[in-house]
């Protein structure tokens, strides 16, 4: 059953619209991540969700009841901010115990309540402290803490790790995943990095210009792309243009030009509209090609023009009849500048996208 | 929250400065070009055309530039010198620059009274010292109120310029000392080109605030009129109105020019484009 | 929104209610006794006529005064814009003269003011029939302080002397002495009748001697206490003060003779204490104060009942023989000129 | 090299001399036992101190000045706060021009500032000279508070106040209850350089005396014309005083850069 509902929203700033015919869906007790590049309207579908800024258009449906109109104050909602926005004039118990004193809670059940999340987020002890004496993460986790502690009825979260270093991001996104779990609560989680929604969330939803792209489960998105955008933001970097895409016997024929290729089309693999064809660079075959070599199934011909050394692997760029290839091969060897080579495209590795 | 609640805040304080600010402004400058007749700029032919108001305003102007000179010459190497202090000195030398620019401009006016007058403290010591017979008249001369001007607005182009200066990254100077310029060849080269836009700004306040100021040359000023004492005159002791509105219209023509020639010119010579 | 318009209501209420206290609390602040009576006056010697005068006045008539200060140009212009609420002025006749002229103040009702019989007959009604009398009458001469000036000063003409060069002060035209300085300048010129043209020359000879212009004589005596001036023409009255601060200086009748200067008390148009304020003339007019005035040397007397010794005569225009010996300009005629007089001195004289 | 640092600080100190010597010497010549002021003081005394309280109008006029700077100083607030919040908050249309008519009273001549407003706001209208002495000290004072109170907003972030509404305040509560108390540091500040701008002001004052109403510079400036003896050096010094407490807590408050950026 969704907990709520965005229906048709359109939002414009300067007469440019940031999002329009927006429609999302979020069940309960989920985490749902909007992923996307800066300037997507994925802060901006977050602020409305949190009331901070109103949809010219459409509805936003909560628990059936329509909250559009609904003041920010009064939506119960928790928000978590990027650089923590904690108060700096208040302690930290204070800073806690904000929302709480505004729903008229007890002194007793505040003091429960305060030192109770407080330990949630492993934070016993600073109670009497000011947000400027705590490091990032900790004041990071002191705004979670602040937005757990009023109960709301959904938590939202905006870049929240995007101001703490490597590694403590790593740590912080596994103490929110368990909290988020432990207490059920719905979650929307904005980021720009795919590793942490990808890590943390039920679902991501991978937005572009103002409009989701692909709504799925992490390992759905990262197996099987839906849109050439989406192939392209989570690493897919080949893509080939089919002249004609055919199915038979439980695979997919495609043409491009002379060359024809064949993939396999598993249960998981929905889309078959498309007509282009992703391909990690990691998953790409390449060898280098004597003379005498046929040409493979699913193959082609081509020349090293760049290679770069990444550290583990080297990549190259290969010029082919139908284009260049990005390709990632561990070898010892490496291959040099204008080597022919052979590319194979592995059969389970190829998805078509729109 | 609709965009309109923000000019709901604006709107008291606008409405405010309107009805008492901007109005009588502007009424005031209306005045000068209609008479009964219709409208004419007979006033200000008059005013050009007579020697007496153009020798006020020349004397004007002309004490208001050398004030800023003289800021300027005694300001920059100051302002040089403060900027290059550690921070709590450079605190303290900044209060003492600032506490003269928040007394009251009477007492500032009134303390070189009591310094430059014929029995004052100047003319005691040095006839005491024989270095003059008679007594120095300076007080009620235009050098009186130029004295007075500078005292008032050096705190001003010192202020800015240390701001501005501070803002000069160290680097850029150990840069050009690596490239071979001398300590003096970096302040020429380097220093005061990059302090082009601060000299302008303090170079605007002190010339605005020597040609409005009242106070002191009401006080230090003699028989020679400046023309804020001169529009005084004619509102309050003369009662001419007319003659009143003409030259508040000119001070305000003049003010709004040079800031703007200034920021021109601020423009141009910013080394930082 | 809702709570938002209502905090921007309160503010603006506030806002009202603030002006409105500051206006009300400002008068409120004066209002102790039931009546208040605005009296405009020069501010010289105020310490004296707050003790010997306003003080008893006030309590005899259970009412408060309230001063304004300053010059009587300045003053009267107040009177003109017609927003100072001013009861009673004090003027010098050729400043009363204008407002005379312009129907600013109410006529008087002799009958009320009993002491009229008391004082000179040119005292009475300066500025015509049923205008305000002259409370005092002082004599515009020459001060000088005899340790700095070699010759002794006894004419007009010695003030042009070069040796004064950047030492004296000279009474702006738009004082009441400025026209009586300039007539005095056509005097030494040679002219018998008034010649503005000689005048206005000669003026321009004594420019050089002349450090600043004083608009209000006390202006006068603090130059003259500080030493940045040694001579000058003055009215008489202020001359205790300058005695005070340089013990040798020397107040003269000038040989072309002195010039008298009538000053006067009138009722402003429109004032609402009409009845207490001709009660506050009649008690100036009083032989009680024109005494006390007359003793601690502040205004030379018009009530012909004080009588004075020798020593308290001293620099007091005292005795109808001296009054009648001093010039009087013609205020009308003044009156009429003074605004191109006042332009030819700004445009010819000060530069 | 040395030397002409040194040369520099020589010089430093001489211009340091000329702005604060005057000040020095107004500060001693008030005890002056005498009745002119002289510089060395021949003999020493407090007398021109008790004379400040023996001078009716010296205590009417600082009466009169306080009230004004305050209650100006109020109404400054009143009108300057929301306007300096929505002026560093939002963007929008208009902003520049609204920026600059708040600004506009520092740059107008304060001479003809002062004289408009006898035109038309004394004469045309004929508000009292107390209202109007109000209405133009929070003229002047309100570009020192927008100012100032925005430099402090340009320093908050504002998804503090968000959070804030998050938890379940209003708007205005949210104002209240989490921004003002974080700039209020900067409203201080901008209350006492208001404050001051106000209390020393004469161009504008000097067109609006009435009878038994004038402020304390105005008086000062009169009292300076007619008479020459320390009390006016002894009102120096009390103001000079109040100065620097103010100054320093300023300074405490804001720091010292508020005075250096312009």
């Amino acid at each position: 059953m969704s907990l709520f509902t965005l229906e048709n929203i359109a939002v414009s700033y300067n007469k440019q619209h940031v999002l329009k015919d927006f429609n999302l869906e979020i069940e309960k007790g989920k985490l749902v991540s909007l992923l996307g590049p800066s300037g997507c309207g994925k802060t901006t579908t977050l602020r409305l969700i949190a009331g901070f800024l109103q949809s010219d258009e459409g509805k936003f449906l909560f628990q059936e009841k329509d909250y559009t109109k609904v003041p920010v104050n009064k939506r119960n909602f928790g928000f978590v901010f990027q650089n923590y926005a904690l108060f700096p004039h208040l302690t930290i118990f204070d800073n806690v115990a904000f929302g709480l004193k505004l729903r008229k809670v007890g002194k007793a059940e505040i003091e429960k309540r305060v030192m109770n999340v407080l330990d949630i987020v492993n934070l016993q002890g600073f109670e009497k402290r000011y947000p400027k004496e705590l490091s990032g993460g900790q004041k990071q986790r002191v705004a979670i803490a602040r937005a757990l502690v009023i109960e709301p009825d959904l938590l939202l979260f905006d870049e929240p790790l995007s101001n703490l270093d490597a590694n403590l991001r790593e740590s912080m996104r596994v103490e929110i995943r368990r909290i988020q779990q432990e207490l059920g609560i719905t979650t929307v989680y904005v980021s720009h990095d795919q590793e942490e929604c990808f890590s943390i969330s039920d679902q991501v939803a991978i937005m572009n210009k103002g409009v989701i792209e692909q709504l799925s489960d992490p390992a759905t998105i990262y197996k099987y792309p839906s849109t050439k955008f989406v192939a392209d933001f989570i690493g897919f970097k080949n893509f080939i243009d089919f002249d004609t895409v055919a199915e038979r016997e439980g695979q997919i024929e495609l043409k491009k030009g002379d060359y024809t290729f064949v993939i396999q089309k598993d249960g998981e693999m929905k889309n078959i509209s498309g007509k282009t064809g992703a391909i990690r660079p990691d998953n790409l075959q390449i060898r280098a090609k004597s003379a005498a070599d046929p040409l493979p199934p699913n193959g082609l011909f081509g020349q090293v023009n760049v290679t770069t050394f990444l550290g583990r692997s080297y990549q190259y760029v290969v010029e082919t009849a139908i284009g260049n290839f990005v390709v990632n091969q561990e070898m010892a060897q490496p291959l040099s500048m204008g080597q022919e080579v052979i590319l194979e495209f592995p059969k389970d590795e190829m998805v078509l996208v729109d | 929250m609709s965009k309109k609640y923000i000019y709901l805040l604006l709107l008291p304080g606008v409405l405010f400065l309107t009805i008492f600010m901007l109005v009588p402004i502007f009424m005031t400058m209306g005045t000068t070009f209609f008479r009964e007749d219709g409208f004419t700029v007979e006033g200000y032919l008059q005013f050009f055309k007579d020697p007496y108001f153009m020798g006020i305003l020349f004397t004007t102007l002309r004490v208001s530039v050398i004030t800023t000179i003289i800021s300027i010459f005694l300001g920059f190497p100051v302002a040089y010198f403060v900027s290059k202090m550690g921070p709590r000195k450079k605190a303290f030398l900044l209060l003492l620059t600032i506490f003269p620019l928040l007394t009251s401009p009477v007492v500032r006016s009134f303390s070189w009274m009591i310094i430059i007058g014929k029995n004052g403290v100047l003319n005691n010591i040095l006839t005491g010292i024989g270095l003059i017979e008679e007594p120095l008249s300076i007080l009620y001369t235009p050098t009186a109120i130029i004295i007075g001007l500078v005292h008032l607005f050096l705190p001003l182009i010192i202020i800015t310029l240390v701001g501005v200066m501070e803002n000069i990254e160290p680097d850029l100077l150990t840069a050009a000392e690596s490239l071979g310029a001398s300590k003096l060849g970096v302040f020429a080269k380097v220093v005061v080109p990059l302090c082009v836009p601060g000299l302008v700004i303090g170079s605007i306040l002190v010339f605005v605030g020597s040609f409005t100021a009242y106070t002191t040359p009401a006080l230090l000023g003699g028989k020679q009129r400046v023309i804020s004492t001169f529009l005084y005159q004619n509102a309050i002791t003369l009662n001419d109105w007319q003659v009143a509105s003409i030259v508040a219209v000119i001070m305000i023509v003049v003010t709004v020019l040079v800031i703007s020639l200034m920021n021109v010119l601020a423009k141009k010579l910013n080394p930082r484009g | 929104m809702k709570k938002l318009l209502k905090s921007i209501l309160v503010m603006s209420a506030l806002t009202l209610v603030l002006a409105a206290c500051s206006s009300k609390e400002g008068s409120k602040e004066e209002k102790e006794p039931e009546a208040e009576l605005i009296v405009s006056t020069w501010g010289f010697s105020e310490d004296f006529f707050r003790e010997n005068v306003y003080a008893p006045f006030e309590k005899e008539h259970n009412v408060k005064i309230v001063l304004d200060t300053g010059n009587n140009a300045d003053r009267l212009n107040k009177v003109r814009q017609g927003n100072s609420d001013v009861d009673v002025i004090f003027l010098s006749d050729y400043y009363a003269q204008q407002g005379v002229a312009e129907d600013l103040f109410e006529k008087i009702d002799s009958s009320k003011i009993s002491n009229l019989d008391k004082i000179y007959d040119v005292a009475k009604a300066p500025l015509g029939e049923g205008f305000g009398p002259a409370y005092t009458i002082a004599q515009f001469g020459i001060a000088y302080n005899a340790d700095e000036v070699k010759q002794p000063i006894t004419t007009w003409k010695d003030l042009w002397n070069k040796d004064l060069a950047n030492k004296i002060t000279i009474p702006s035209i738009t004082s009441t002495t400025g026209p009586m300085f300039l007539d005095a300048a056509s005097k030494i010129s040679g002219s018998k009748e008034f010649n503005e043209d000689q005048a206005f020359a000669e003026m321009k000879k004594i420019m050089p001697n002349v450090v600043k212009e004083y608009g209000q004589t006390s202006e006068f005596v603090n130059m003259f206490s500080q030493g940045e001036i040694v001579a000058g023409p003055i009215m008489g009255m202020y001359f205790a003060s300058l005695q005070e601060a340089v013990p040798n200086a020397k107040f003269v009748t000038p040989a072309e003779g002195g010039y008298a200067v009538m000053n006067t008390v009138n009722v402003v148009k429109g004032s609402d204490q009409k009845e207490l304020a001709q009660s506050f003339i009649n008690f100036m007019l009083s032989t009680e104060v024109q005494e006390k005035s007359a003793k601690a040397k502040i205004d030379s007397p018009v009530n012909t009942e004080v009588v004075l010794t020798e020593e308290e005569a001293t620099n007091m225009t005292y005795g109808e023989e001296l009054v009648n010996s001093l010039i009087t300009l013609d205020m009308k005629f003044v009156n009429e000129k003074s605004k191109t007089w006042i332009d030819r001195w700004n445009r010819e004289l000060v530069q | 090299m040395q030397e002409k640092s040194r040369g520099l600080a020589l010089f430093t100190f001489l211009v340091f001399l000329f702005l604060l010597g005057p000040l020095l010497i107004i500060s001693i010549t008030s005890f002056e036992g005498g009745n002119i002021l002289k510089f060395p003081p021949e003999e020493f005394s407090f007398r021109w101190y008790e004379n400040i309280f023996k001078v009716k109008m010296f205590f009417i006029t600082f009466k009169t000045s306080i009230f004004v700077s305050l209650a100006g100083n109020l109404l400054a607030l009143l009108l300057g706060i929301p306007a300096a919040y929505a002026l560093s908050r939002y963007d929008f249309r208009g902003k520049n021009v609204l920026n600059l008519i708040f600004v506009s009273p520092i740059l107008i001549p304060g001479i003809v500032l002062g004289f408009a407003l006898l035109r038309y706001v004394v004469v045309a209208y004929e508000f009292s000279i107390y209202t109007s002495l109000f209405i133009g000290h929070t003229i002047i004072m309100l570009p020192f508070v927008v100012r100032v109170i925005s430099s402090s907003l340009s320093n908050f972030d504002f998804s503090i106040e968000e959070a804030a509404q998050s938890l379940g305040l209003s708007k205005v509560g949210a104002f209240f209850k989490v921004v003002l108390p974080n700039i209020k540091s900067g409203i201080i500040a901008a209350v006492m350089i208001a404050f001051l701008e106000s209390f020393n002001n004469v161009d504008i004052s000097v067109f609006m005396t009435g009878p038994g109403v004038s402020t304390l510079p105005i008086q000062m400036l009169t009292y300076v014309e007619n008479y020459f003896d320390p009390t006016i050096a002894a009102i120096s010094v009390l103001l000079m005083i109040i100065t620097a407490i103010f100054m320093f807590m300023v300074e405490r408050l804001m720091g010292l850069s508020y005075f250096t950026k312009r």
